[in-house]
């Protein structure tokens, strides 16, 4: 099973700014190991909801870095809101984790 | 003291030969800087956070041929006491009757508390694309624990200052096929090798370089390294045998440089090039 | 043959387009359209933006692309992409040299600001073009990202 | 084989100790505990950890030497140098350029030694920007000093062995160490001294 995130969002004025951290390899299918093509494997999708609401989403490929990180920001989030996001990737796996939105800059 | 006043006479008589050289140091400079902000942004979410939260959880498991956790391995500051304790380290354990750095001395509880054997630990101990090993995670969970604290080794203990003594003579000591010590490359201000800046590790101002940002998350291959690796490295670059993972030697070396930097804020956890 | 190919591919597009107003009922979570194969595949910027429906993006000063002059190494490029235009509903990353030249698109919903920080990888010195969707048009900007090889070997 | 190797430094470090106790000496410890410390690994074997005369004598006087010690151990430099049979000290520039801009080789994950590894330390040709300053500039290296086999002799042995001219110098030697052949060197030399080559137009 592939590791946790981590998420963290913190309300700087009206805007929540969340930044998550994905544990993934992203393998590009170029790079070799050992003589043999490591296959294609990266996460394809993403969405973050607030509350049950989606706020933002992604699709992406294999050029995102190993191990992603993202940063957007949310209107009108306060501190004790939940922020849920889930990855798929293109083997089908996935992981959704969560954060409650803290306050203070 | 003499091969300070050497080497500033040598740097002066090469400046002042070379006026170029200073120049195209300047030049330099507006990338080194745009690095730099890059760097601090990457900072701001670091996936080296990963490994912290992968290595905490190893702190706090029971495993091993003893199936023991962690917990009550004393990192200096006592029993399972982990804040604060990265940025004290190296320091003497009396239990062993050395100095130990963190590294050292999470292998050593791993082996005391959780029964694994070293030569197994030893086997790759540093991080490749596939496998980050466990005292790598753990490492970087315990150094977190030291954000924001500063650089404090301490050098009360008899052996803490002979640490210092040996890993002072270990940075000088030229050897091998290349006549080159660590000094070589770290011993002298304003230099860079092709274009890689070199910092003056003798300078405190400076060593805090040789360990900030360790931890390490490297860009190139997006893995986690540790000092442990970073010596290795070096060792290799010098042309000298390899020494051994989490040895008394590298503990020495890594008390010289993080004495060298006392006083100075550690930052975490950081992201190399 | 290769004309028969991409009228394929394009059809292929048309058809996950309208595969899509389907999907997007069963699931609420998406912002915006499923993963498009054919555009992430295509070996152009150009071609993927065909791909994606964005021909002739309008250039725009309202798009901030924040991303180094220099990367200090190419694995791992930050990017971060503000636009200032009104009713942005996604950005778009395509990084022009790479093989694979469409990085992702980010989409924004219910409140969320058109902001987006993102690491990518780049191959080789190329423009970053960011296009971005909003009151049904699009909008380009672009940013050259250097990339060189550094270390010294040893 | 580590076992046995850590009983034998177990009693070295001992002995150490015993003489630390009259009297500290932390070169002796930190030698001791590299003997222990380090492995061989590769073409890296635990004899490159051993000093010869000239790595002593900068250890001993922090890269400073008395006056006498260095002018005879740079003499023994001098004389070991090994010129080539045909008396030719100029190869082909451009293969210099390419050796010069190498920086691997003799590490514990080679085979041996590939490049020169020049550029790490000195500017050579102007337009390889990619250069290092611990060394100084070779820019302009014969056009300054002249081309004359005087010259030519001092670029190859400087190269061949840089301890015949300055002792506790930075730079690899390169011919003494085995790390480059004969013909590597020659190239590097026409690098330097070729009227053609870049560094001298």
């Amino acid at each position: 099973m592939a590791d946790p995130m981590k998420i963290r969002a913190n309300v700087q004025g009206d805007v929540a700014i969340v930044r998550v951290l994905m544990a993934h390899p992203m393998e590009t299918g170029q790079r070799s190991q050992g003589g043999k093509k490591v296959p294609l494997h990266f996460i394809q999708s993403i969405t973050a909801q607030l509350n049950g609401t989606t706020v933002f989403s992604a699709d992406i490929s294999q050029a995102i870095s190993r191990d992603p990180v993202f940063a957007f920001r949310v209107k009108g989030a306060k501190a004790g809101d939940k922020i849920v996001v889930t990855w798929t990737d293109n083997k089908g796996e996935t992981r959704t984790d969560e954060t409650t939105v803290r306050g203070g800059s | 003291m003499m091969r300070h006043a050497l080497v500033a006479g040598l740097a002066a008589a090469v400046a002042a030969l070379a006026p170029w050289m200073s120049a195209s140091a300047q030049t330099e400079d507006p990338v080194a800087a745009d690095f730099d902000k890059f760097r601090a942004l990457m900072e701001e979410a670091n996936p080296a956070e990963l490994f912290a939260a992968k290595g905490e959880q190893l702190w706090k498991t029971r495993r091993g041929p003893k199936n023991a956790s962690l917990e009550q391995c004393d990192l200096g500051l006592g029993p399972g006491v982990v804040k604060g304790a990265y940025a004290q380290m190296p320091r003497y354990f009396a239990d062993v009757d050395k100095v130990m750095d963190a590294e050292a001395r999470i292998v050593h509880c791993m082996i005391t508390l959780q029964g694994y054997e070293y030569d197994k630990l030893d086997d790759r101990p540093f991080s490749s694309a596939t496998k980050t090993p466990d005292p790598v995670s753990i490492t970087t969970y315990v150094a977190e624990q030291s954000a924001g604290m500063k650089f404090a080794p301490p050098q009360s203990h008899p052996k803490e200052k002979a640490s210092y003594a040996i890993g002072k003579e270990m940075f000088f000591y030229r050897a091998g096929v290349y006549d080159f010590s660590c000094a070589s490359c770290h011993g002298v201000d304003g230099q860079r090798i092709r274009t890689q800046p070199l910092p003056n590790f003798t300078k405190p101002e400076q060593a805090i370089r040789a360990v900030q940002g360790w931890p390490g998350y490297r860009m190139t291959g997006g893995v986690m390294h540790t000092l442990q690796w970073r010596l290795n490295d070096c060792f290799r670059q010098q042309r000298f045998p390899e020494p051994d993972y989490a040895s008394e030697i590298l503990s020495a070396l890594l008390t010289y440089l993080t004495v060298n930097a006392q006083g100075q804020d550690y930052k975490g956890p950081g992201i190399k090039r | 043959m290769q004309e028969t190919r991409r009228s394929v591919i394009r059809a292929g597009g048309a058809l996950a387009l309208l595969a899509l107003t389907g999907t997007a009922l069963l699931k609420p979570g998406r912002a915006h359209a499923a993963w498009n194969k054919s555009a992430f595949e295509a070996k152009s910027a150009i071609d993927a933006m065909k791909a994606l429906g964005m021909s002739s993006p309008e250039e725009s000063r309202d798009i901030v692309i924040v991303a180094p002059d220099i990367a200090e190494n190419g694995a791992v490029v930050p990017i971060e992409v503000t636009s200032n235009i009104p009713g942005t509903t996604s950005i778009s990353v395509f990084i022009e040299k790479n093989p694979f030249p469409y990085t992702g698109t980010f989409g924004f919903a219910a409140g969320s600001v058109p902001f987006v920080h993102l690491r990518a990888k780049m191959g080789e010195t190329s423009p970053v073009r960011v296009v971005v969707a909003a009151g049904g048009k699009h909008y380009t900007s672009a940013k050259e990202v250097k990339v060189t090889i550094g270390g010294c070997g040893g | 084989m580590r076992i046995g190797t850590a009983v034998t430094l177990v009693a070295v470090t001992a002995l150490a100790a015993a003489c630390a106790g009259m009297q500290p000496d932390p070169r002796a410890d930190a030698i001791a505990m590299m003997e222990r410390d380090f492995h061989a690994e590769g073409i890296a074997k635990m004899d490159r950890l051993k000093e010869d005369a000239v790595q002593a004598a900068c250890n001993k006087y922090n890269d400073n030497p008395p006056a006498d010690l260095a002018k005879k151990l740079q003499g023994e430099q001098y004389a070991g140098v090994k010129w080539p049979q045909d008396g030719n000290l100029l190869g082909d520039w451009k293969s210099g350029e390419k050796i010069a801009q190498n920086g691997r080789g003799m590490t514990w994950r080679d085979k041996g030694a590939v490049g020169g590894g020049c550029y790490n330390c000195h500017q050579i040709d102007p337009a390889t920007t990619a250069f290092g300053t611990i060394g100084p500039s070779l820019t302009q290296f014969a056009k300054l000093r002249g081309y004359g086999p005087d010259i030519q002799r001092y670029a190859y042995s400087k190269i061949y062995n840089a301890k015949a001219y300055t002792i506790c110098s930075q730079m690899p030697r390169f011919g003494h160490a085995g790390a480059l052949t004969e013909q590597q060197m020659k190239d590097i030399t026409a690098l330097l001294m070729d009227p053609a080559s870049p560094v001298n137009r």
